[in-house]
């Protein structure tokens, strides 16, 4: 009887549950899981959060820091970041484990310390970012911690004051 | 009945866990792999959870979707006729976060801003466990599901770190 | 007596554990592990601690749920007590109120099902009547036959058989669960339940499935000719093995709709009837 | 495929009706139509052998000044999409509409009308797209909308009056919500009526909002389905690919090729698996469900995920397959087939299941046909129908396959269709792994210019899948998706009318509706008015 075949099928192939969490999950080595950020290589240059589909990254200036946020609440697991990170500071693990109780525990936080332009006081890039900026190709101090805007004016004068325009 | 004990209810269905699948609008993947989860590879049901057809069966809901505006009416309907306690796993980024499209004008943008309208409509949620994933593995179904029952640890914590001094 | 008193109540007891089996050997043909055996006596201990909701309806409600279960007890206790002294050999009372009592729990459950204020309920309801209009008069035909320990051998067979069928019918497996029919249904008759009274419910789904098992033992155990308390514990041995091959049948089989169900039931039994007739007929 | 004379037959029949050519572009021809002479030349394309593909609206106001709707139409035998523009000025939004001639049309013109706020002449509209609480004279799809703009809500009570046998929103059969009513005399069903669009959740919008740019919208694409999202990515990509001529390296077609093959294998077998739970085969079932989950793990290790792959970029894919993953893939096909083959054996015995299936939800070729059916379930009535071969795109044109066709266009028919196809698929992987050329992934130089224009259409699990694209600056200026269920909802009519009514699960499964493809936009009713009430008579 052939209605009975699926019993033979059943015999034959016995048991194939994973008896997960006692016994390892179905992961295969290129399973892409939680991203790791790693504060000691993250620039906080924000190249991650330009990418990320979802806006699971975050990158928020407040005050004299910026705080790179990631909620792994609305990560959608694409691994982008990781891809166009600089710094290589972004890694995919294997994590699948995340449930939590609040929100609030899934999200992880890098804190970056704001430079301020010399001039005028606005917070330019992180601290970080800067620091790498410079050990790549030297700058003097007085251009690396000048914000962009006072940069343009502080060209725009010295160019008039080439040209002759004076001293008003 | 404002306060359930629910230390005592955890206790009662810690053995038989029956489960009441709610989709708010997601796209289908993690409502699949909860079926997946009951299969026989991963196969729920040795920790005595089983599928039912009726939220006023189910010990736990387990909940998946953004919460699009169309489906909220119902989302609504559905949880109140859950008893209590009310004890929901929510599944996905999409009912986590909001997901992709957490902040677009169809959308509610998740679980929480549920829980806020559910409070308002005199509905209480007595417990939340909210499992990431897009879309959740069944193993992360049934991780998220012993957490709930308070039978693993939760792995998962706030992490704030400051960036290195270089 | 007292040990068909033994009988039934150990046998009650066992119903959700050999139902807890019945999962497991299923899981086991799904090529998985399966909840524990005690699983159905958990869901049942669950259901207990959850707070009542008295659904629309109320106490007439729970009575008829209540009644339901009584009935299934009762009728269970009688099969015992026919068991002590084998199936040939019972009263016309006994018999009688055996095949009342069936149809008791059948109207109960109709009853509770389409007092509700709820559409899948009603036609789950109405789906029961159907399936119990076409597998209770054969069943108590095929009963009373064995019962009033009349016929050869080969007439015995046929009537032993037409009582399988159809008891595999009331004990509401696939491919008859179709009042249930969760696909369709949404659980049917049972979803408006919730808490207790839900395990009422279940309890007695288990008792159904004990009683439609008990009966086929019995049937058969009466064939080897035993009596006493020998015959009572062949009774009780032979039915989680009644309850296994169930078990195995509603596996591979699939779900029947109202319609097909009902004829094929209709063929099966008339043919098998007739030919019973015929033996009969024949002195065979 | 495409011929000159073909072509020309084609734009003299338009120009005929005052419809003049705008652009042609590969295997598309743009005709510009004003909004009088539409029908008529919806009509001549129909009379050409024409089938709608799908119309969308456009707010082109900051290009021209006006607003557009474009509908596109296929022309399988030529292999050419013939796409009509009308312009309709935006101080009085009117067009005529083409649903007395092109019935297929009727949906997406009232998409047009509630988003963009164009209204539609000569056929019946009514306020039915959105939730109900939306306010009047806003139009999600007009630029001026943000698409994180949220009007007001009225938390309603809905549903309370429940004249039929409600199925969903929330039914075990379906898991996703939506709404059937089926209207029944005893068991059997007379009429259903539909309320679905519950997954609406504004991706077109999102896609050319501020929050996207061209690379992140595979990723929004692909979650548009959780179980066909590759063909949805897919086709997004190959549509801009298309707009702004980028030549894909072939590896990459072939690698797509394979996946989106592989995609059609798990969904079949989970298709097949819910068929089996819906006829009370829990085993079918299960046994369906281990065999896909060697499929499942497959796709991990090629993309990094089990759904929602994440490997489609535009001009190529992520991950290159090596060698280690050819064994893996070539390993898991054959148990597959091996392990198939003894199952549907198996499931096929059972005799509720064929006695079920069979005869219950037929849909007629003629129907097929007249409501523009795809996918399997046009092949099940006996229409070939298949965009691999009729459109060959990526790797298709390399590999030899059969269309499986049957005519009884019952569900029965349409399982079987799935369960040849699961061969077949088989069949195409292999000989995909075998001809697997060189080369790299990925280009990565490339130059999308704005205001292109381009259709793409793969062959779903499900059907035609098709996308359309308008080009912008740095992210889409329109982006229209048709998913395939889209097409075949319309045909759940005819088919459960008469089925009995435990069969109406399996009948609504056995398009494998896919409703969250379908909603992504929209919000529909299509509730006819028309009450009948109900008998609950004794089941026989």
């Amino acid at each position: 009887m052939s209605v009975a075949k699926i019993l033979e099928i059943a015999l034959r192939t016995g048991r194939v549950t994973r008896r997960y969490p006692y016994e390892p999950p179905l992961l295969t080595p290129e399973f892409r899981g939680a991203v790791k950020i790693d504060p000691s290589k993250c620039w906080g240059c924000g190249a991650c959060v330009k990418v990320c589909p979802p806006n699971a990254l975050t990158l928020k200036p407040a005050g004299k820091e910026a705080t790179l946020e990631y909620f792994v609440g609305r990560c959608i697991f694409c691994g982008m970041c990781a891809e166009v990170c600089p710094a290589k500071a972004i890694e995919v693990t294997k994590e699948f484990e995340l449930s939590a109780t609040s929100l609030e525990d899934l999200k992880s936080r890098v804190i970056h310390r704001l430079a301020r332009c010399s001039i005028c006081g606005a917070p330019i890039w992180t601290e970080a970012e800067l620091r790498t900026v410079v050990k790549s190709s030297p700058i003097a101090e007085e251009y690396y911690l000048v914000c962009p805007k006072c940069r343009k004016e502080r060209f725009a004068k010295a160019a008039m004051l080439r040209l002759g325009a004076g001293s008003e | 009945m404002s306060s359930v004990n629910i230390a005592k209810a955890l206790r009662a269905i810690k053995k038989s866990v029956w489960v009441y699948h709610l989709n708010s609008g997601s796209c289908n993947a993690c409502d699949i792999e909860v079926l997946d989860a009951l299969t026989p590879y991963f196969d729920v049901e040795r920790f005595g959870i089983k599928l039912v057809g009726s939220p006023r069966h189910a010990d736990v809901i387990l909940f998946t979707g953004p919460v699009t505006r169309e489906s909220l009416p119902k989302v609504v309907k559905t949880i109140k006729a859950m008893p209590r306690p009310r004890l929901i796993l929510v599944l996905g980024s999409c009912g986590v976060g909001g997901g992709i499209w957490w902040d677009t004008y169809s959308t509610l943008g998740g679980f929480k801003k549920l829980e806020e309208i559910l409070r308002e409509n005199g509905v209480e949620v007595d417990r939340v466990v909210y499992v990431p994933g897009c879309p959740v593995r069944p193993e992360a179904i049934i991780y998220g599901m012993l957490l709930l029952l308070g039978l693993v640890e939760q792995k998962s914590k706030r992490v704030e770190v400051v960036a290195s001094e270089g | 007596m007292l040990y068909s008193v033994a009988a039934a109540v150990l046998s009650l007891a066992l119903a959700p554990v050999y139902d807890g089996l019945e999962r497991k050997i299923r899981a086991a043909i799904h090529t998985r592990i399966g909840p524990p055996i005690l699983q159905t006596w958990y869901d049942i201990l669950k259901l207990f601690t959850k707070e009542i909701v008295v659904p629309v309806g109320g106490a007439w409600y729970t009575l008829v749920t209540a009644l339901e279960l009584l009935a299934l007890i009762a009728s269970s206790a009688i099969l015992y007590h026919i068991s002590s002294y084998g199936l040939g050999h019972a009263t016309l009372l006994e018999s009688v109120a055996f095949i009342v009592l069936t149809s008791v729990v059948a109207t109960l459950a109709i009853v509770r099902a389409v007092s509700q204020n709820n559409v899948f309920s009603v036609v789950g309801g109405f789906r029961e009547f159907s399936l119990m209009l076409s597998a209770e008069p054969f069943l108590a035909v095929s009963f009373l036959l064995l019962a009033s320990g009349a016929g050869s051998l080969a007439s015995k067979s046929i009537a032993t058989a037409v009582l399988a069928v159809s008891s595999y019918v009331i004990s509401g497996r696939v491919p008859y669960d179709i009042a249930e029919a969760e696909p369709e249904l949404a659980s049917g008759v049972n979803i408006e339940l919730a808490g207790p009274l839900l395990g009422l419910a279940t309890i007695s789904s288990v008792l159904k499935k004990l009683v439609s098992a008990t009966l086929t033992a019995l049937a058969l155990i009466s064939f080897v000719g035993l009596s006493g308390l020998s015959s009572l514990t062949a009774v009780v041995i032979a039915t989680p093995v009644v309850w296994l091959v169930h078990t195995v049948v509603s596996t591979i089989l699939g779900r029947s709709r109202v319609d097909l169900a009902i004829r094929f039931l209709y063929v099966l039994l008339f043919f098998l009837s007739s030919t019973l007739v015929l033996s009969f007929g024949l002195g065979l | 495929m495409k011929s000159d004379s073909s072509l020309s037959t084609i734009v003299k029949a338009l120009e005929e009706v005052g419809a003049f050519v705008e652009e042609v572009r590969d295997s598309e021809v743009y005709f510009r139509v004003t909004r009088e002479n539409v029908k008529a030349a919806a009509r001549a394309l129909y009379s050409l052998g024409a089938y709608l593909k799908t119309c969308a609206g456009v707010d082109e106001r900051e290009l021209s000044g006006l607003f557009a709707v474009y509908y596109i139409f296929g022309l399988d035998d030529h292999g050419v999409d013939a796409v009509l523009r009308v312009l309709v000025p935006q101080d009085d939004p009117w067009t005529v509409s083409v649903v007395p001639d092109v019935p297929a049309a009727d949906w997406c013109e009232l998409e047009v009308r509630d988003l963009l706020g164009i209204d539609f002449r000569g056929r019946l509209t009514k306020r039915l797209v959105l939730p109900e609480d939306w306010p009047e004279g806003v139009y999600p799809l007009r630029k001026e909308f943000k698409y994180d703009e949220k009007p007001p809500r009225v938390l309603r009570e809905e549903l309370s009056e429940e004249v039929g046998i409600p199925v969903g929103p929330y039914h075990p059969a379906l898991h996703e919500p939506e709404y059937f009513e089926l209207y029944v005399e005893g068991e059997r069903v007379v009429d259903v009526a539909y309320r679905g669009f519950h997954v609406h959740r504004g991706i077109e919008k999102l896609a050319e909002s501020q929050r996207f740019t061209y690379k992140q919208v595979p990723f929004l694409a692909e979650r548009i389905c959780g179980i066909c999202g590759f063909v949805h990515s897919s086709c997004y990509v190959m549509a801009v690919e298309k707009a702004a001529g980028i030549v894909v390296p072939e590896r990459a077609e072939f690698i797509r090729s394979i996946v989106l093959e592989v995609e059609r294998l798990h969904s079949h077998l989970l298709w097949l698996g819910v068929a089996a739970h819906l006829l009370g085969y829990d085993a079918g079932f299960m046994h369906a469900w281990r065999i896909r989950e060697q499929v499942m793990v497959l796709a991990e290790y090629l993309t990094g995920s089990r759904k929602t792959y994440g490997i489609n970029l535009i001009g190529g894919v992520r991950k290159d397959i090596n060698t280690e993953k050819i064994d893996k893939v070539l390993k898991t096909i054959t148990d597959l087939r091996k392990e198939f083959t003894e199952l549907v054996k198996a499931m096929l015995a059972v005799p509720q299941i064929k006695s079920r299936a069979s005869g219950t939800g037929v849909l007629t070729k003629a129907e097929a046909r007249a409501l523009s059916v795809v996918g399997p379930v046009a092949r099940a009535s006996g229409l070939y129908r298949d965009v691999r071969k009729d459109y060959p795109y990526l790797a298709y044109k390399r590999v030899s396959f059969k269309v499986p066709l049957y005519t009884e266009g019952d569900n029965l028919a349409r399982l079987l269709v799935r369960v040849d196809e699961v061969f077949e698929s088989i069949e195409i992987i292999k000989q995909l792994i075998d001809m697997l050329p060189g080369g790299s992934v990925v280009v990565e130089e490339y130059d999308i210019p704005s205001g292109r224009r381009a259709v793409a259409a793969i062959e779903a699990p499900r059907g035609e899948d098709v996308h359309f694209i308008i080009t912008g600056v740095g992210r889409p200026y329109r982006w229209r998706v048709r998913a395939p269920t889209y097409q075949n909802i319309p045909a759940l009519r005819a088919m459960l009318r008469g089925t009995p009514l435990a069969d109406a699960p399996l009948t609504i499964a056995s398009i494998d509706p896919c409703f969250s493809c379908t909603d992504r936009v929209t919000v529909l009713d299509v509730r006819s008015g028309r009450k009948s009430f109900i008998r609950l008579k004794q089941g026989v």
